[in-house]
């Protein structure tokens, strides 16, 4: 496919759902006075209709684009049999968040690895501010030319050099501008944690372990981990701390900001309990913050142990976002980090008293100017790479964080909604996750099988490569470097 | 699967009116799948039954569970410790059900509520045919599929008879002619040859005449 | 621990079916009736559980659903859909919204700090105190740990006033007015919702909870006799006009004018201290000034039931709030007053954000309410039977299920502290620096953007 | 027919229907005192024979279903399964003699809907007629 | 008392062969029996009593055909296999064959949801096709089914019916070849009126050979009038009667469309008797037996021939 400095991008392979029936916006209803004459199935653009045994079926609800469609079938059908409805069931899905547009375009995105060009809002959510009024604003004359991969921005580069330092350590370059955030085993189940390791492998990114230890099923993945330091410190020894590129420090998380980890009893199974090294049923909380890390100077203290026991690895520190998020950032570049991994507080996936994922410390979208600007006043903005997570849900949101001034982002929730995250909120406690992702329990954790989960997470990344290379072809843009800080291509719809 | 209809209220009423204190017994099998004694059933039943003891100032106690199958001795054994505390069971289970509940609670009356139909499929929504009479020799090779023991009016090995007409029975013109669809069918797979010779006359012993059936099967034995 | 820092919290089942938010449509016509079914394979075990409750028509169905749609997806024929219960959308007002009345039962009944998965669902910003961010500390500041043992984040707050400074005398030891002050373990006190028909049988219940939280229930001069006589030093009486003072009690609430003397109303009382009602009105500010100025040292501010001023719904308590501290600050005065706010605490972040925004506690009201299954459906006010027989709530369940809410609103105030590395709830007062702000944060960060020219697209 | 006697209805409607808002239902139970127990469902198609079953045996004297008009259901065919199962339970009151009118359905009309308090006045009408339930007469 | 079926005779011998039907009466009284034999004898070789037709219960058929025997009358005796499992089928046989009977049609029988015993249970033990089996091991090989031996072998011509109307008509001839190869060895058919749908069955059988290997007798009623015509094209289970016919029928005025039904029925005969491999007609007179005697007189059919 793509070729770009020699790293060839995996390939789209149509991937559909797990579940029996596929939940789009639209539901056709076929009375008893269809004739199966066959008009619906002949016209219909997205194969909604299928002939099965002399007899007309809506196969595919899923894919109708309702008032969207070119081609209505319930218009031409001869006998008036079709009834064209929104899908109820999709109502009831979603939040401010991720609507329901967002959830089904992200399942369109990772079944067909492209976004889907009718019915579907893929691109803001309804949350009523940050991302959700960010717009990204092209030139005049920028005339839209997204067909196909003709477009001025088809061969531009989204490839972040993470190690800005100049350092000894590894010199690596991730070919998206996006890795996969710390999902710990014990939160997620192990197929899932697999699936999103071998789909970060196949992009030539990467994709951190969480806190919850690093299980030897990633052995073959070790070039594209990063292993996490949190405060629990749970599973974290030598050798797993040798056995990878990156290290990651998290001192904070934007799901619960200024509260350690939390896996409640139920999901602390005798597999997670041994490589946590706990009890099992009993519930794990990590502390907060590092008990030994009181100053930039303990933080230090910190790198350099990473960089004794492995000198070649890159540091990245992960915070959250109090008030003074550019001192700590700054900070941790003087600590000796190489990453500054910035996590704002609508974000995160594990299990989090409600009051703290929406209450402490503030949204990603004001964070990242913050330290963009801190850090290029402290003249030091090239020599650490800004990563930023935190409620980025679409291609669109990593272009406006990068706009704001991040270099690459990290992304968690959307690679549970590739895997068909439905966003219950109900993955803490009891068996976990019905759908299977964030679960430990065996029979529930088989819902997800590896391959199909990579690929599922392969074509929902290789859809928003598309998207951010038609977004910089419309911008003029040749890498995704071009964009960082650039804050004139957005604008806010409340100060406009 | 055996398929089952709920007697009329007003038999059922009469054959538990000596009882005061009455189970409502649901089954979770066949007759749940023909919608005759399931959960829903049963539970729509214990309420008219409850509904209807009111209205003529009977006391009576009317209560209702469903265990997952009444044929079978392991999940009849759940009602150890409930049973005893009714004077009747009042059954929503086949005739075989209902038997193996009075098999095992031998002391305790159990009505039946429905009448056990016959071996049937789901044809459509809320619609269930006859297909197999048990005959114990099957012979649906040579009819191409379909029975005509069960599903010809006579019976007939040698059909059809003479009152078929457009491919309806003589005996109610919405009943299909076996023998129609039979020769429909082996016209189509190629097997009408088979139709060409006397089929002799069946062997009954196999299905009655030495007393009930049973199926001994020492390998399946603990 | 130490008593003090703890609230004993123990399950107080529901009297009545909950009303949940997911409504099930499960079509048995044309059900195949597959061996392994959908429903048979609910994680939650739903469709085996199936109840119905037949007085209220609450089927169980809804109740344990958790809207996985698993069978909604995996139903051969595709017979079974999702909606939201009409019931559960009816729930409260835009204010009380079924969201924040389900969470409230749900922390009654377990005495538990609601969790969940999967990230923040809501909106980015909204009114009031949705538009404020707390801090949290990130390396460089002390650890608090307490909620899991090593250091106790203390919650207490006094009610009173003290003099800007100390006086001595020529004998060197202090001076002055003696300093009174009432210390409670935690800055919420409990109110009898005005408005509502409260049964003796529910005041005796959040009495029994006052006592046992160790803080205050304001309630009626005339309804107060349902209290047990144990829970009196516990209780608040509303004194409107002349009515006598009951004796026992340590604080009396009084709706008299700041223009009379503090000190000619208490000569007439019992009590040690008077806590000054005021309504949350525009200029409350210089009214709450006047007060103090009067001598009154415990002010209570009323809000709207939906955290407005109750003459401009257009502004928020959280405006109002800062107003009175700045106001007071400004003057020199703030330690010489305690300020309590009600009216449209709804949810524990309510009370870090009051005191943030400069209140020294608040007080708990509807919230009481709904905390014993009370829908907010308006019904009582109609003559309308109350859907879940408020009347006959009896009273030690009553009180366990204030315990239980007041406890995890208690357990979520030490995560936000502990997340602050703040130790000390009367540290928070005013610590509008540990807050971020919607307005100010959203205009500084984004004002200076791009600006759509002509000609230009956007998306 | 006693002089004390209140008919109580159970009326289940579709959340959709005219005047199915929760301030008309406190408006309606109002207007009928205790005679109207209202209770919304998000499809009529929700509706199970047993609900209507239970209403009858606990506390109604009749037991009705508004829904919206035919075609115009959300989930397709929700509101004609609900004609069909209350015809089923209309079929087993009978059968034990009970007044197969004490059950009932109306289709919203899409062209000139009736207000839901209509149709409660017209159902407690209608149950006044037949008198008290002797389900619940004992 | 003859050994042989004088209808065999008069077939064997060429002779186009004439029987008539005869239902036994819904009593005890053999007069009735006697009274329609005196009505038919000398007008026609054999009469068929029928075996509790339409389900209806009568006067057994094998009393019914010994009151004939006893008025010198030929009797052909329909048995069907609705009412007798194959023990007594086969008893009766022997016991016809003792009486000195010589003619059995095998039948399956009308079901007997038709009759005035629906509750009955249909016995069908064995079908038509396996009693004619039965009959001719009995009578050629002197053995029962399942091959044990008899003392005497009973001494039957031994005849099935034919519906040459029912569908699906290719495998109508398929099943007369059947019922000819299990041992019929004269058919009687169904009611003609549609005599383009015979004539194709005609000559589907002669394509097979069947002709030559059994005698088969085309089957006529006389119409009483035109609601009988009606009733038993829309009524009666395997009957086909042309729309011109019940044309023909109402066309004339009620008190003569009985003669206008015999007229028709012999038009009828005489096209039958031109039909090659049509070797006699069976004339099913319900309940109108003194018109036999016209219709086989108009027919040109008399006298019936002799045999010794």
């Amino acid at each position: 496919m793509n070729r770009d400095g020699g790293f060839e991008f995996p390939l789209v392979k149509r991937t559909p759902s797990r579940f029996r029936n596929p939940i789009g916006k639209y539901r056709l209803n076929r009375s008893t006075a269809c004739i199966a004459c066959g008009k619906c199935v002949e016209i219909c653009p997205y194969g909604v209709h299928s002939m099965v045994k002399g007899k007309v079926v809506v196969r595919n609800h899923y894919l109708c684009v309702g008032e969207d469609c070119p081609n209505p079938c319930h218009e031409a059908c001869p006998v008036k049999a079709l009834a064209l409805r929104r899908n109820p069931d999709f109502a009831v899905m979603g939040d401010f968040r991720w609507p329901p547009d967002l959830i089904v375009s992200t399942w369109r995105m990772a079944e067909f690895g492209q976004a889907p060009d009718k019915g579907l809002e893929y691109r803001i959510g309804e949350s009523g501010g940050g991302f959700d009024k960010l717009r990204i604003v092209f030139g005049p004359g920028k005339a839209e030319d997204d067909s196909g991969d003709k477009h001025e921005g088809a061969k531009a580069d989204l490839g972040v050099k993470l190690n800005r330092r100049g350092d000894n350590a590894h010199r690596i370059r991730i070919e998206v501008p996006f890795y996969g955030g710390g999902m710990s085993y014990g939160s997620v189940s192990i197929n899932t944690m697999l699936s999103r390791v071998k789909a970060a492998t196949a992009l030539g990114t990467f994709c951190c372990t969480g806190e919850g230890g690093y299980p030897d099923e990633l052995k073959p993945y070790d070039e594209h981990v990063i292993t996490q330091v949190a405060t629990g410190l749970f599973g974290v020894r030598e050798e797993t701390i040798q056995r990878v590129k990156i290290v990651e420090f998290k001192y904070a998380q934007g799901a619960k900001p200024g509260l350690g980890g939390h896996l409640l009893g139920d999901k602390v199974t005798p597999g997670v309990a041994r490589m946590r090294e706990a009890v099992v049923g009993y519930p794990l909380f990590s502390p907060f913050p590092f008990h030994s890390v009181y100053s930039v100077e303990d933080h230090k203290k910190h790198v350099d142990w990473i960089k004794a026991i492995n000198p070649k690895a890159l540091v990245s520190v992960k915070v959250s976002t109090p008030t003074d998020v550019d001192m700590v950032a700054v900070g941790s570049y003087y600590a000796g980090a190489h990453i500054i991994h910035l996590d704002g507080s609508y974000g995160g996936t594990g299990a989090a008293p409600d009051i703290a994922k929406k209450n402490i410390a503030m949204p990603i979208e004001y964070a990242v100017p913050k330290v963009h600007r801190f850090l290029t006043e402290e003249g030091v903005r090239d020599k650490i790479t800004v990563v930023a997570s935190g409620g980025i849900r679409t291609p669109h949101d990593v272009a406006k964080i990068i706009a704001l001034g991040a270099d690459a982002v990290c992304i968690g929730t959307a690679d549970l909604v590739a895997l068909e995250c439905i966003r219950c909120h109900n993955c803490e406690s009891g068996r976990g996750c019905a759908r299977g992702i964030a679960t430990t329990d065996p029979e529930l954790m088989d819902l997800v099988s590896l391959d199909w989960g990579a690929q599922r997470i392969v074509n929902m990344y290789s859809a928003w490569c598309k998207e951010l290379r038609r977004i910089l072809g419309r911008l003029g843009m040749k890498s995704i470097r071009e964009l960082v800080g650039k804050r004139e291509c957005l604008i806010h719809l409340d100060y406009n | 699967m055996i398929t089952a209809e709920q007697k009329p209220i007003k038999e059922i009423r009469e054959t538990i009116a000596p009882y005061r204190k009455i189970l409502v017994l649901g089954c979770g099998s066949c007759v749940a799948e023909c919608a005759a004694g399931g959960e829903k059933e049963t539970a729509m039943l214990a309420s008219a039954l409850r509904m209807a003891a009111r209205m003529n100032k009977e006391d009576v106690l009317i209560e209702d569970k469903t265990i997952d199958r009444q044929c079978v001795r392991d999940f009849i054994v759940q009602l150890e410790g409930v049973i005893e505390a009714y004077d009747a069971v009042l059954s929503l289970g086949c005739g075989a059900g209902v038997q193996a509940v009075a098999e095992i609670f031998s002391d305790t009356t159990i009505i039946p509520a429905l009448n056990t139909e016959f071996l049937g499929q789901t044809k459509d929504q809320g619609l269930w045919t006859e297909n197999c009479v048990g005959c114990g020799d099957c012979m649906l090779y040579y009819f191409g599929g379909v029975c005509p023991l069960a599903r010809c009016s006579k019976q007939l090995m040698n059909g059809p008879c003479g009152g078929s007409r457009e491919g309806r029975c003589e005996v109610d013109p919405e009943i299909p002619c076996a023998w129609q669809l039979i020769i429909d069918r082996l016209g189509r797979i190629g097997g009408l040859e088979r139709l060409g010779k006397v089929y002799p006359a069946k062997d009954w012993s196999k299905k009655q005449g030495r007393g009930p059936r049973k199926i001994v099967r020492e390998d399946q034995q603990r | 621990m130490p008593a003090k820092y703890l609230v004993h919290t123990s399950p107080a089942a529901n009297r009545f079916e909950p009303i949940t938010k997911s409504g099930i449509i499960a079509w048995e016509e044309g059900c195949l009736k597959c061996a392994v079914c959908v429903k048979k394979r609910c994680v939650y075990k739903v469709y085996e559980k199936r109840g119905l409750n037949p007085r209220q028509m609450i089927d169980s169905i809804d109740n344990l659903c958790m809207n996985c749609l698993r069978c909604v997806q995996g139903c051969p024929r595709e017979l079974i859909h999702k909606s939201i219960s009409p019931e559960y959308a009816a729930m409260g007002d835009d204010y009380w919204s079924p969201d924040i009345i389900s969470k409230i039962w749900y922390q009654a009944q377990t005495g538990k700090i609601p969790v969940s998965g999967a990230g923040y669902p809501g909106p980015f910003s909204g009114p009031g105190f949705d538009s404020m961010w707390t801090d949290m500390s990130e390396i460089v500041r002390p650890t608090r740990d307490g909620i899991h043992g090593r250091e106790y984040i203390s919650t207490a707050v006094d009610l009173g006033g003290t003099e800007g400074a100390l006086c001595f005398g020529e004998d060197g030891l202090v001076s002055g007015p003696e300093i009174r002050l009432l210390d409670i373990p935690l800055p919420i006190l409990l109110r009898m919702p005005v408005s509502r028909k409260i049964s003796p049988n529910i005041i005796s219940g959040w009495a029994v909870a006052a006592k046992r939280l160790g803080t205050f229930l304001a309630v009626g001069a005339e309804e107060m006799v349902a209290a047990p006589e144990s829970c009196r030093p516990f209780l608040m009486p509303i004194l409107d006009g002349e009515v006598a003072c009951p004796e026992g009690v340590r604080v009396v609430e009084s709706t008299f004018s700041a223009e009379k003397d503090a000190n000619s109303f208490k000569s007439g009382n019992d009590a040690r201290f008077v806590c000054l009602r005021l309504p949350m009105n525009t200029g409350i500010e210089e009214r709450v000034l006047a007060a103090a100025r009067a001598g009154f040292s415990i002010i209570h501010i009323e809000a709207s039931p939906n955290g407005s001023f109750l003459d401009d719904p257009g502004k928020t308590m959280k405006d109002g709030i800062r107003a009175v501290h700045l106001g007071l600050v400004e003057a020199g005065i703030r330690d010489s007053v305690t300020i309590i706010v009600s009216g449209g605490i709804a949810m524990a972040e309510h009370v870090p954000k009051s005191l943030i925004c400069g209140a020294d506690a608040v007080f708990v009201d509807l919230a009481l309410l709904v905390a014993l299954e009370c829908r907010l459906c308006g019904r009582c006010d109609m003559d309308l039977p109350c859907p879940v027989e408020m009347d006959k709530a009896p009273p030690p369940w009553v009180a366990k299920r204030v315990v239980n809410l007041i406890g995890a609103w208690h357990n979520q105030l030490l995560e936000i502290m502990g997340a602050m590395g703040i130790r000390d709830a009367r540290r928070m007062r005013g610590e509008a620096g540990r807050a971020m702000f919607f307005e100010e944060l959203d205009k500084s960060t984004f004002q200076d953007l791009g600006r759509r020219e002509e000609g230009c697209e956007i998306e | 027919m006693s002089l004390d006697w209140v008919p109580v209805v159970a009326v289940f409607y579709c959340k959709n229907v005219p005047g199915g808002g929760e301030e008309e239902r406190h408006a309606i139970e109002k207007r009928y005192k205790g005679s109207a127990r209202l209770y919304p469902i998000p499809c009529s198609g929700r509706l199970d024979a047993i609900h209507l079953l239970k209403a009858l045996e606990e506390f109604a004297d009749g037991a009705y279903v508004v829904t919206c008009p035919h075609g115009s259901c959300r989930y397709f065919e929700g509101n004609s399964w609900a004609a069909k199962r209350l015809e089923t339970v209309r079929r087993l009151i009978e059968s034990i003699g009970l007044e197969g009118a004490r059950v009932g359905m109306v289709a919203e009309s899409s062209e000139e809907p009736i207000d839901l308090s209509i149709l409660t006045g017209e159902f407690i009408n209608s149950i006044s007629k037949i008198g008290p339930s002797p389900v619940l007469k004992s | 008392m003859k050994d042989e079926s004088r209808l065999k005779q008069l077939l064997d011998g060429g002779h186009f062969a004439v029987t008539a039907e005869c239902g036994p009466p819904k009593g005890a009284d053999p007069g009735a029996v006697l009274r329609k034999a005196g009505l038919l004898k000398e007008k026609v070789d054999a009469v068929n009593v029928t075996d509790n037709q339409t389900a209806i219960v009568r006067m057994s058929s094998i009393a019914a055909c010994t009151v004939l025997l006893s008025a010198g009358l030929e009797p052909v005796l329909q048995m069907v296999v609705r009412d007798r499992n194959r023990i007594a089928l086969q008893s009766d046989v022997l016991g016809a064959s003792a009486l000195g009977i010589r003619n059995i049609l095998c039948l399956s029988g009308d079901h007997q949801s038709f009759g005035n015993q629906p509750s009955a249970l249909g016995v069908f033990d064995l079908d038509s096709m396996q009693f004619i089996e039965a009959v001719r091991g009995m009578r050629d090989a002197g053995t029962i089914m399942g091959g044990e031996q008899l003392t005497s072998a009973p001494a039957v011509f031994i005849g099935a019916a034919a519906n040459p109307f029912a569908d699906p008509l290719e495998f109508r001839v398929v099943r007369l070849a059947k019922k000819i190869s299990a041992g019929a060895e004269f058919i009687q058919t169904q009611c003609i009126y549609n005599m383009e749908r015979f004539k194709k069955w005609i000559s589907l059988a002669e394509d097979r050979g069947l002709l030559e290997k059994a005698y088969i007798l085309g089957g006529v009623t006389p119409l009483k009038s035109a609601g009988m015509a009606k009733y038993m094209k829309n009524k009666v289970a395997g009957m086909d009667i042309p729309d011109d016919v019940i044309k023909r029928m109402d066309a004339v005025p009620k008190e003569r469309q009985r003669q206008e039904g015999i007229g028709i029925c012999v038009e009828t005969i005489l096209a039958l008797k031109e039909i090659k491999g049509v070797k006699g007609i069976h004339i099913m007179a319900i309940e109108w037996e003194d018109a036999v005697g016209e219709i086989v007189e108009r027919a040109g059919l008399l006298p019936r021939p002799k045999v010794d």
